[in-house]
């Protein structure tokens, strides 16, 4: 199935205030930049964000902390190079945090996606991390019990798109985003291209379209590292 | 309970034919292995339909021509496929992913006994059979809505459609409307719903082919075949 | 790390009486034919086998339960065109079943890989399958707890390998191969050719070389249904 | 606890050194941030290692020329790296597969503290600092074996290796080695073993910057540094 294409602000313009956002990358790699700016264009407070960081420098995630958009962070290392809007609005009380291990996180993202309610880890167990949680021995090791996590939105980064929705990304620029896009209602993605049916071989799809909604080309995205080392402030 | 001889059946293309006009536009669906298969031949022209097969392929086409058959290319019955254009292959869990939470639209499925509070045993005829599952658990489980397309009786005359199943269940409350060769029927709020007969065939015939309570909601329709 | 490279009788020499074996394949795609065969010649007795189905006609999976060598079968459809030889155990009494839907053994397997000891699923709630299971409800929606699935040894069928083992498949024999390889102590896959090291992109590999511990090449492998439908018989 | 002027401190890059001689031939190893990443840099020739990043890299090599960088090929410190041949890509919940489920031989993770039964804290400083965990606990939950890299004490001399563990824990009883910059000591049955010390510094030297019980198990050997 075609699915439909969007440029930045129409991508985005249905997120409501409170929405739960997924937003793929791992620091810079792959980050939605343009997405994500649209997103703090469009207006919407209250969100709850899922990344694996909590932002960097004056743009991006950070710049949607700073401009007071974000009710709660779900992330594994909200500490970074230039974190400072997180910390701001964390040290303040602004911002709810809600620290997840990092492949806890990923874990749930997935658990999300696949239909998994809940799942053990060993991750955790006897930390603070593990207080609240239910824990449980199985073959004399304790275990965690961790829920899923899903999200209204996913706002990824990929690479390449054929007109259906399958995706390839570009080296560690994958991490979350495949995650995501199964865990969200709304999987919203940026590629550098949108190429012909057929041109992308099925043996290589890293995300089949089911799990995409919406695509935006964005052919020369910006790279968030390199505006954080400009010192880059949006908008 | 036998029929009259003037009402005609449908024939198990003429079921498939039905069952697919009720499949939407831009609908991701698995259909199950036997008649349910026949289904994608009847889509209308016009509506783009992406087929899942549990063995990890989503975005196939029909059997391919005599010789270019491809032993590692086939879906959940064994039977060779086609990759089209846009097709995306993946392994087992990635596949279940997919119908576990809740990515397909639609799954079509075959069924021993539905019941009329949308319990459905499709696995396991009695007790002596060697039991086998397949992905039908997991379809009826987590597939947005479940059709399914069965004949409505046995072949010695008993109903398929019934107050509670007495074989195995394949999921509780999980089948949303059944194609039958006689009529179609929804599943709402724990009863069964008559939406349309063959021809000729009254509503107390029907009724008297069935092993539950057949509603109306409005005069049922024509069952029309093309 | 370059793994070891065997033929099939030196891949399979070291599986003991007793061993749990996941066997990759749906069907014939992806049945290491081979790497049965050796461990039917190597004698293996009491195994416990994991595959989709069990086995069809009188090769592969099938001729391993026909000389009495598997004391149990965890399975989704141990029903196909032809499997005589499973039924004639079964109904003799001579072979255990562990009927598992298709999607929960799918997921075990993958459990097993990645350390979660046990999860939740809706498949099966409320059906036999379920009976003896914890059942538990999260948002007012009943699931059942599923343990995960491991194995001594797994044979799995490739397309093609590297060195280091990393692996693609070709088409629909992926299925169950790359959680096979997840889940199992010792992971013997049988691929079509070994290519030089850099040969695979690192972008395409479906299991990476971390989940293979051994390597044999099979240049020409036979495919299942196709002996079944010559009627063969092994050995 | 002050300690003699005499007696030298292992460097940074000796200590990366003295650990990289521990980590077996074959090996596939995750490299904490900070100074066990030094350890790279130092395996014996002739060892093949696989070095493992949590963003989803399996097969990564040094830091590219300066212009060469690709801000999408980064390691978990976010640092530059490049693709060796046969290295592997693929996302987070894979790349965690991979170390919850046991497939990764060893971890080298930095500390603040480490207690004698193998507990370790490493991520959070205090009530006051804005936590953050990462992969950290990931790591030592899955990973076969976890050394940890430190120094034996902190910059105002308070000891890390201590009897129990006053910061939050990243894991209960998950370290096997700890290389400081004056000794090497294993956790063995909840006890520290003392396998090796810097020229010149006596047991009881050591004990007096450690704060928890150190045993022997024959002599110490000297710690070495190339």
């Amino acid at each position: 199935m075609k699915k439909p294409i969007f440029d930045p602000a129409g991508a985005v313009a249905d997120i409501p205030d409170g929405a739960s956002v997924m937003i793929g990358g791992f620091g810079g790699a792959g980050a939605p930049v343009e997405l994500v700016h649209a997103l703090l264009d469009q207006g919407a407070r209250e969100l709850t964000l899922v990344n694996n960081n909590a932002g960097n420098g004056g743009v991006g995630l950070a710049a949607l902390i700073r401009e007071g958009r974000v009710r709660k962070m779900i992330c594994s290392f909200p500490r970074s190079s230039d974190s400072r809007a997180f910390q701001e609005a964390y040290l303040a009380g602004k911002i709810e945090l809600e620290l997840v291990p990092q492949g806890t996180l990923a874990e749930r993202i997935r658990a999300g996606g696949a239909g998994i309610p809940a799942f053990f880890t060993r991750t955790s167990a006897g930390t603070p991390l593990a207080e609240g949680k239910e824990q449980r021995e199985f073959d004399g090791q304790l275990y965690v019990m961790e829920r899923w996590l899903k999200a209204d939105f996913a706002l990824v980064k990929a690479k390449r798109a054929d007109p259906y929705g399958n995706l390839v990304y570009n080296k560690t620029a994958r991490n979350f985003g495949p995650l995501m896009c199964m865990a969200a209602a709304t999987a919203i993605v940026q590629v550098n291209e949108i190429v012909e049916l057929g041109e992308i071989d099925p043996e290589i799809v890293v995300t089949p379209g089911i799990f995409v909604n919406r695509l935006v080309a964005v052919a020369d995205p910006q790279q968030e590292e390199r505006l954080v080392a400009q010192g880059a402030v949006y908008p | 309970m036998s029929l009259d001889p003037a009402i005609k059946r449908l024939t198990r293309q003429q079921m498939a034919w039905r069952a697919a006009q009720d499949i939407a536009d831009g609908s991701y669906v698995n259909l199950g292995i036997g008649m349910p298969e026949l289904v994608a031949r009847y889509v209308p022209a016009g509506r783009h339909v992406t087929y899942h097969t549990e063995n990890g392929l989503l975005g196939f086409g029909e059997r391919p021509p005599e010789g270019q058959e491809d032993p590692d290319l086939v879906n959940a019955g064994k039977k060779p496929v086609t990759l089209l254009p846009g097709a995306a292959l993946f392994h087992h869990a990635d596949s279940f992913a997919m119908i576990r939470g809740g990515h397909l639209d639609l799954s079509i499925l075959g069924a021993f006994q539905v019941a009329q509070n949308g319990d459905l045993a499709n696995w396991q005829a009695g007790e002596d059979a060697i039991p086998a599952v397949g992905g039908a658990m997991d379809l009826v489980s987590g597939v947005k809505q479940v059709f399914v397309l069965t004949e409505h009786t046995t072949r010695d005359g008993q109903p398929k459609l019934v107050e509670r199943c007495s074989y195995a269940l394949t999921g509780a409350g999980v089948v949303t409307r059944v194609f039958t060769d006689l009529a179609v029927v929804d599943v709402i709020d724990r009863q069964f719903v008559v939406r349309e007969i063959v021809d000729g065939l009254s509503l107390d015939a029907l009724r008297a082919l069935t092993g539950a309570d057949l509603h109306e909601a409005g005069a049922p329709g024509l069952l029309k075949a093309a």
